[in-house]
């Protein structure tokens, strides 16, 4: 395989020692060791913040290590910065994505890279040799697509030839799972376990126990920043590592009590909508959900999921059909309204769309009701009150936070999901629109949240979950819903249901019957 | 309160005479402020140098409340005489100079004193820019072959009207075929604006042009690249382009400032006008000697200059 | 608590000692210029602080750069960029002069209130303006309050050439392009001798108003909320474009004030120079540097308004006082500016230091301590 | 007719030049904010660049130098722009203002200090085609400019080649876009942004020489008179890409240039409406033609690794 990098030497080992950093008021790295070796998959795990991203970066030159030292095939290195780290062959696909998604998929691997036609870019080239590279791993990506037309999984595919095009033979994939679905990530592993066959070495990052157990060779476990121990995934278990990462046991299976569905309350009757970009991408979906009920979404991202919630949000105007809630017809209600009903929305971006990052735990809790008693008074906000909220759901929901007044940016990632969490079920909601509640989650703060849905299921809550994590749906919802290019394929009750034949319905194959 | 002074008691020897001045340009701008920071340095010489007339200046006091400080902050320093040479300063004088009763004021281009608002110690004094305007046009209508002249201004008021409007009585006196393109350009800064415009002028079968303020500098020079004769005023513009530039309509502002720097020795405060006129040489045309004049149009002007001064051509001018 | 008013008083050192980097760099060309920097800088501070006159001078300096720096601290906050301060101010300015022309004999009382919400609705509708350009129709407020501020140069020319001129100088050859002057009763009270006006005054508190109203208001929350994230905002059910024109309307209300201050604290009437700084002195471009520098902080723009009026004023003085070029001195605040934003850095890497060695120091915590940037 | 043809052909010739200096500066500014930063500056150092070309030539009589020496402050400033902004981290928006505030008075202290006084020099020549600049109209209206209205024009297509048809390119636009995703990639996004910014630095300043030896020959202290600033505008109007500012450019030039004539012509229309046109319109023309540009995503932001 010829890359413009094909002079770039082999990674036979990588070996981090003593790494050090510390971020004001955190010490994300405590002396930690970490080694990879050739042909190895080295699984990273750990509780949300605890200093996985950032051990990685040291290693990928984005940050420098206060102390410690890095050596590579045995030499020792230092990475002033990733294009250091490139040169020595290794490569990062990042936990949020780096793409320039205005540029093409070709421009996005072409950039930084001198052109073989020295002041021309030569994107034919590279299209060229990105086609041939995604055939021999089984990675198509269309060169010419802009990054931003693609979904999840397809950019990630770019992220991971724009890895390989620089001839890397250390991959650092900071979970890479996170965002795809059954199908796509048993393609990653099948991408990974052929990398690993042609001598290259792979780190994986996942919250996913069964994952880290199915690819690794070797796990290394960190908690607050400190490395609690390496072990061969052949010689532990899931309840182990849970034990490692976060001190106590965990429970795998939520505790689902059963509950008698009451009463309709949240209705959707042959909606159509169109996406962003105006295509249509919900074409006639029905569905109800019941008080009491939790209704599990299935599908691959980017099939109208965020659609049908915005729709029901009342953030996406249908171009057809009604929405009911509670039994009235809100299909014209502006959001809040809705939410004055008594709907619940926890957006899928939730850093996007579900915070404001500079403001406040405190002020992030009355996002809706700053204009409603006892928050406000006409139109004054009373400290007071908001304080003593917010008291209650720091307790309530045990978030981690110095304040109520200390910004939630500085927050981590399960904890920012829980001030939305608790926002939106504080407000003693009769139905629940729950879409990737747990995504990028580590285990203790998606048992909780799952409890959550659960308890609120209980109360007599209509909850619909939206989730491509099929484990999370089959362990939660009572029926389960897929959709598939803007259609409800099939809605079956969570007793019928298997991986198996979801992933079918996922995947757009017509109803399997029987 | 102001600081009380003793001017008149105290014999000239004794100390120079002081003269602050405020300025809305700069003291090279080829124009208004420059005509009146030379007018200072000439008085200085006529007077006997530093010894005898001692003067500072604020210059690009084009926001007016700056200049109302600045303006305070001379009177109470005790100087002889504030100029206020722009008639935007108007009204901080008509404020300041009641809490500055020993100190002389003197406000330009203007012939309100206030003396109607019993205020005694401001002067005021004008350019009759119209004058040398009409003998401009006078001359600019002859030496026009197309019979089409323009004109370049910044906005239309004051000084700038003053002279517009008596190039235009000019050159339709003389020539009443004649056409006179008028273009303000809504600035006293934007000279490529001002550039554009005598380009315009130009296309619109103009072989004649004049122009007044600061940016018109940028019209001279497409006046130079066309071949186009170039009439100036406030100050002279000869030097910019020696081969098209007919005559300028020069301000010697001494005319006003001599008799006021008596007056002020002789104990009167203010309540006059000075207007610089042709009558008086405060206005002088200065003919480019290295233009070629024709002598019959020298001659006009000539007479049309005598004919000004005594009285017997009248220039309109004034409202809308 | 008090930490807190330390870490305030360290932090104000960093642009203290940037600008006085600033003028020793002026020193130089001020030495080559043939002047004493020692000589010129006494008169510069002099000039600004160094008597009551001087004081006044400098806070009346500051009252427009205040007033139009609120009005930035609200559209900034709410992530409009609003650089059409300047013609804000001359249309509020003209409004409120021809209200007050028009009814030459009402009671101050009545009039100066009246003037007042007057000049603030018209500087409301030129920053709504843009405001709704940009909500609706995806224009650039840059763009368009760059333009907006030469269009209102123009029809300030225009009415006091015109329809708004001084009956006084319609008459006269020269037709100076001013109105006539407001009625005494309508003045802005000064505390006498000097140039103080209520104007002053009015801006504190509208500073702390402004303060209540941006961080204790359900308004100023969704200001706020949809200017550091719109779709947040939108997710929670607020109208998002709606706050974005209130925004820029409630910031172009604030340049109105300042305008109509001018007239009636300062000037008394209005008067064309043909240019807005004629008339504006610039605040409405000087009012986002104090803004900026007093943090977007209503009540941090009050001190950094009053330094910025003081260098105003004291380097006029200074221009007095030594006879150096104007253009020294328009150089040398530009150096200001540029060298006390650019300090900011200095402060916020010492600051991260000084965390980072704690952190060190101290056993590691799992959560990042309170340290609110805003 | 043959009058209004004549008039059209003015307004147009009019309108080419008008646009040269918001050209330069507006396609420098362009590539600086592709690139993630604002640079509010532009009319400071249009300023001195405008007075070091008109001084060297003044001087040496040598234009060529003159346009040298712009170069040269443009680049000094486009450094010092780069070193607050890129290294320093400044907020641009003000430093920017504090760079203009600079330029305005250095360049009036140095005109006043070593001139004294408007002078005028001979500048940069028109450029006779022989065959072309004769030919009946478009001779005039295309062929009989000076040379550095044609740099101005061909810089339009030599930026869009750049931008879109060059590894710099690419660079440019990922560190206006996601400076952290081309970081990653080893491009140092603080290079790319001092690149352009100082190369609009020599362009603005070079813009600014095309005033004062280009078009007009002469300085003036605040010759640009907001000039500066309007080219800014201009690039939000072209939507960051280059061939959106020269319609800018043309637009509002044309308008100027229209409202020249129309006062010319002696139409009924108050002076100052006449003058307001070009902003107006350039307002209208945005409502009219819905402008679907995004801002860079990471415009005016400083880029920091962590
Ligand atoms: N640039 C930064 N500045 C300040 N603090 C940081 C920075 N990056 C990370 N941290 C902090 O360092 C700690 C470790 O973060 P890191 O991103 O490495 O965690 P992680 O293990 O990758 O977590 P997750 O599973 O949520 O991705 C956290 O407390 C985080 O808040
Ligand atoms: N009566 C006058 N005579 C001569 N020059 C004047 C007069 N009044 C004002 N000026 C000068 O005109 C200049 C400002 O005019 P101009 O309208 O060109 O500014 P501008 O460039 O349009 O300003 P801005 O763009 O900031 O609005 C100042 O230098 C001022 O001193
Ligand atoms: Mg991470
Ligand atoms: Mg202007």
């Amino acid at each position: 395989m010829a890359t413009p990098f094909s002079a770039t030497p082999k990674v036979q080992s990588v070996v981090m020692r003593g790494i050090v950093k510390r971020f004001p008021g955190v010490v994300a790295n405590d002396h930690v060791d970490f080694d990879v070796h050739q042909g190895e998959v080295h699984a990273l795990l750990g509780e949300n913040g605890a200093g996985k991203s950032t051990l990685m970066k040291i290693l990928y030159g984005l940050y420098q290590p206060d102390e410690g030292e890095i050596q590579v095939n045995g030499r020792p290195v230092t990475f002033a910065s990733p294009l250091d780290a490139i040169r020595c062959g290794i490569g990062m696909v990042h936990q949020h994505f780096m793409l320039v998604e205005t540029l093409t998929v070709a421009e996005n691997v072409a950039l930084g890279l001198p052109s073989s036609r020295g002041f021309v870019t030569d994107l034919e080239r590279v299209a060229a040799r990105l086609r041939a590279l995604g055939e021999q791993y089984g990675l198509p990506v269309d060169p010419h697509a802009r990054v931003w037309q693609l979904s999840v999984g397809q950019q990630q595919r770019v992220e991971i030839l724009k890895v390989l095009y620089r001839g890397a033979s250390l991959l650092i994939l900071d979970e890479p799972t996170a965002v795809l679905t059954p199908q796509e990530v048993e393609d990653l592993f099948r991408v990974i376990r052929q990398m690993v066959g042609r001598g290259h070495s792979v780190v994986f990052i996942s919250h996913k126990l069964h994952e880290v157990l199915s690819i690794s060779d070797r796990i290394t476990v960190l908690r607050d920043g400190r490395k609690v121990g390496t072990v061969r995934a052949a010689a532990t278990n899931k309840a182990e590592l849970a034990r490692w990462m976060v001190g106590r046991e965990v429970t795998f299976r939520p505790e689902k009590a059963p509950v008698t569905p009451g009463p309709v309350r949240l209705a959707v009757e042959d909606v159509h909508a169109r996406s962003d970009r105006g295509t249509p991408a919900l074409v006639g979906v029905s569905l109800a959900v019941r008080g009491g009920e939790i209704v599990g979404l299935a599908g691959v991202s980017g099939n109208g999921q965020r659609e049908l919630a915005e729709v029901i949000a009342g953030l996406r105007p249908p171009t057809q059909g009604r929405v009911r809630l509670l039994g009235r017809d809100v299909t014209a209600w502006p959001a809040d309204a809705r939410a004055d009903l008594g709907l619940a929305y926890i957006p899928e971006e939730r850093m996007r769309d579900g915070v404001i990052l500079p403001f406040s735990v405190a002020e992030n809790f009355i996002l809706r009701d700053h204009f409603k008693p006892p928050f406000a008074r006409r139109g004054i906000l009373q400290p007071q009150a908001i304080l003593a909220h917010s008291q209650a759901l720091i307790r309530a929901y045990q978030i981690k936070t110095p304040g109520p007044e200390t910004p939630v940016q500085h927050l981590s990632g399960g904890n920012i999901q829980k001030v939305v969490l608790a926002r939106e079920l504080a407000r003693a909601p009769q139905v629940i629109v729950a879409a990737q509640p747990t995504r990028g989650l580590d285990i203790g703060a998606t048992e909780y949240v799952h409890a959550q849905l659960l308890q609120q299921r209980a109360a007599g809550a209509a909850v619909l979950l939206i989730s491509e994590d099929l484990d999370e749906i089959l362990a939660l919802a009572d029926r389960i819903a897929v959709i598939y290019e803007g259609r409800i394929m099939d809605v079956l009750p969570a007793a019928e249901a298997d991986p198996q034949r979801l992933g079918l319905l996922m995947a757009g194959v017509a109803r399997a019957t029987g | 309160g102001g600081t009380q002074q003793a001017e008149t008691q105290a014999p000239e020897e004794a100390r120079p005479f002081r003269i602050a001045v405020v300025m809305p340009s700069a003291i090279n701008d080829m124009a208004f402020s420059q005509s009146m920071y030379e007018a200072l340095v000439k008085l200085q010489q006529e007077m006997g140098g530093p010894d005898k007339l001692e003067f500072v200046y604020s210059e690009n006091m084009y926001v007016v409340d700056d200049a109302a400080a600045a303006i305070r902050d001379y009177a109470s320093q005790g100087y002889d005489l504030i100029i206020a040479h722009g008639s935007q300063y108007g009204s901080s004088l008509q404020e300041i100079a009641p809490d500055f009763p020993n100190t002389s004021f003197a406000w330009g281009t203007t012939v309100d004193t206030f003396a109607e608002q019993g205020i005694d110690n401001v002067f005021a004094y004008e350019a009759r820019s119209e004058q040398g305007g009409y003998v401009n046009g006078v001359m600019a209508a002859m030496l026009s072959q197309s019979g089409v002249i323009g004109v370049v201004g910044p906005i239309e008021t004051g000084d700038a009207k003053l002279y517009i409007d008596g190039f235009k009585a000019g050159v339709m006196a003389t020539n009443p075929n004649a056409q006179v393109n008028v273009n303000y350009i809504g600035s006293f800064s934007d000279v490529a604006l001002a550039a554009e415009a005598a380009k315009t002028h130009i296309e619109a079968g103009a072989d004649v042009l004049t122009g007044t303020a600061q940016m018109v500098v940028g019209a001279v020079g497409v006046a130079k690249d066309h071949g186009v004769l170039w009439f100036g005023t406030q100050a002279d513009q000869s030097s910019l382009a020696p081969d098209i530039v007919v005559a300028n309509q020069v301000y010697d502002w001494t005319v006003a400032l001599k008799p006021m720097v008596e007056n002020i020795q002789n104990g009167v405060r203010g309540g006059e006008a000075y207007s610089l006129t042709l009558a008086n040489g405060g206005l002088t045309i200065q003919y480019n000697p290295q233009f070629d004049l024709p002598a019959e149009v020298k001659d006009a002007a000539e007479a049309t200059i005598q004919g000004i001064v005594n009285g017997d051509i009248q220039i309109p001018v004034g409202g809308e | 608590m008090s930490t807190r008013w330390q870490q305030r008083g360290r932090d104000m050192l960093y642009p203290l000692a940037a600008a006085g980097l600033a003028f020793l760099m002026a020193a130089g060309v001020l030495a080559a210029l043939g002047a004493s920097p020692l000589q010129a800088y006494a008169a510069l501070v002099k000039g600004a602080f160094g008597s009551r006159n001087a004081l006044a001078e400098t806070l009346v300096k500051a009252t427009p750069l205040l007033l139009v720096g609120l009005g930035i601290c609200i559209a900034f906050r709410g992530q409009v960029i609003n650089i059409g301060g300047e013609g804000q101010m001359i249309v509020g300015a003209l409004l409120a002069t021809a209200l007050g022309l028009a009814f030459p004999h009402w009671p101050g009382w009545v009039m100066i209130p009246l003037a007042m919400l007057v000049a603030m609705m018209g500087g409301a509708v030129w920053g709504g303006i843009p405001g709704v350009l940009k909500a609706y129709y995806n224009v650039n407020e840059i763009l368009s309050t760059i333009m907006m501020n030469a269009i209102a140069v123009q029809l300030m020319n225009y009415l006091l050439r015109g329809p708004m001129i001084d009956p006084v100088q319609a008459q006269r050859a020269s037709q100076i392009p001013q109105t006539a002057a407001l009625a005494a009763a309508y003045r802005l009270p000064r505390w006498v001798p000097t140039r103080l006006h209520l104007g002053a005054l009015l801006a504190v508190v509208l500073a702390v108003v402004v303060y209540f109203l941006l961080w204790r208001t359900g308004w100023g929350y969704r200001i706020r909320a949809v200017g550091h994230n719109p779709h947040a905002a939108r997710y929670a059910g607020i109208p998002v474009k709606r706050y974005t024109v209130l925004a820029l309307v409630l910031s172009g209300a604030f340049a109105g004030l300042a305008g109509m201050v001018q007239v009636y604290g300062v000037n008394y009437r209005m008067i064309t120079d043909g240019s807005a700084t004629g008339f504006t002195g610039g605040a409405g471009f000087n009012g986002i540097v104090a803004a900026l520098l007093g943090q977007l902080h209503p009540l941090g723009t009050i001190p950094a308004a009053v330094l910025f009026g003081a260098l105003l004023v004291g380097a006029n003085a200074m221009q007095r006082a030594v006879q150096v070029p104007s253009a020294l001195v328009t150089a040398l605040n530009g150096l200001v500016v540029v060298f006390v934003v650019s300090s900011e850095y200095f402060r916020r890497r010492a600051r991260k230091r000084r965390l980072l060695q704690q952190t060190a120091a101290s056993a590691a915590t799992a959560v990042a301590p309170s340290s609110p940037e805003d | 007719m043959g009058d209004w043809g004549h008039i059209l052909l003015g307004v147009l010739a009019s309108g080419i030049r008008l646009a040269t200096p918001y050209l330069y500066a507006g396609i420098g500014e362009t590539l600086g904010q592709r690139s993630g930063v604002l640079n509010l500056g532009v009319e400071g150092q249009m300023l001195l660049g405008a007075f070091a070309a008109f001084y060297v030539t003044y001087r040496t009589g040598n234009v060529l130098g003159g346009l040298l020496a712009a170069a040269l402050v443009g680049l000094l400033m486009g450094l010092a722009m780069a070193f607050v902004s890129v290294n320093l981290q400044a907020e641009q928006g003000i430093s920017g203002i504090g760079f203009y505030l600079f330029g305005l008075g250095l360049s009036d202290l140095l005109f006043q200090k070593l001139l004294g006084t408007v002078d005028s020099v001979r500048g940069v020549p028109d450029a006779v085609i022989p065959g072309l600049s004769d030919l009946p109209v478009l001779g005039e209206l295309l062929f009989r400019h000076n040379w550095m209205v044609y740099g101005a024009y061909a810089l339009v297509p030599l930026a869009w080649f750049v931008l879109n048809k060059t590894p710099w390119g690419l660079m440019i636009k990922a560190a206006g876009e996601n400076p952290h995703a081309a970081d990653s990639l080893g491009v140092s996004v603080a290079r790319v942004r001092y690149a352009t910014v100082t190369l609009g630095g020599v362009l603005s300043a070079i813009g600014g020489a095309s005033l004062s030896v280009g078009l007009l020959k002469i300085f003036q202290q605040n010759m640009t008179s907001g000039l500066g600033f309007i080219a800014v505008a201009l690039v939000y109007f072209g939507g960051w890409r280059p061939v959106g500012v020269l319609l800018g450019a043309l637009l509002f030039s044309l308008v100027n240039a229209l409202q020249l004539w129309v006062q010319v012509l002696g139409l009924p229309i108050p002076a100052d409406f006449a003058v307001m046109a070009p902003y107006v319109l350039t307002i209208v023309v945005l409502v009219i033609v819905v402008q679907r540009a995004r801002p860079p995503a990471a415009l005016a932001r400083p880029f920091e690794r962590e």
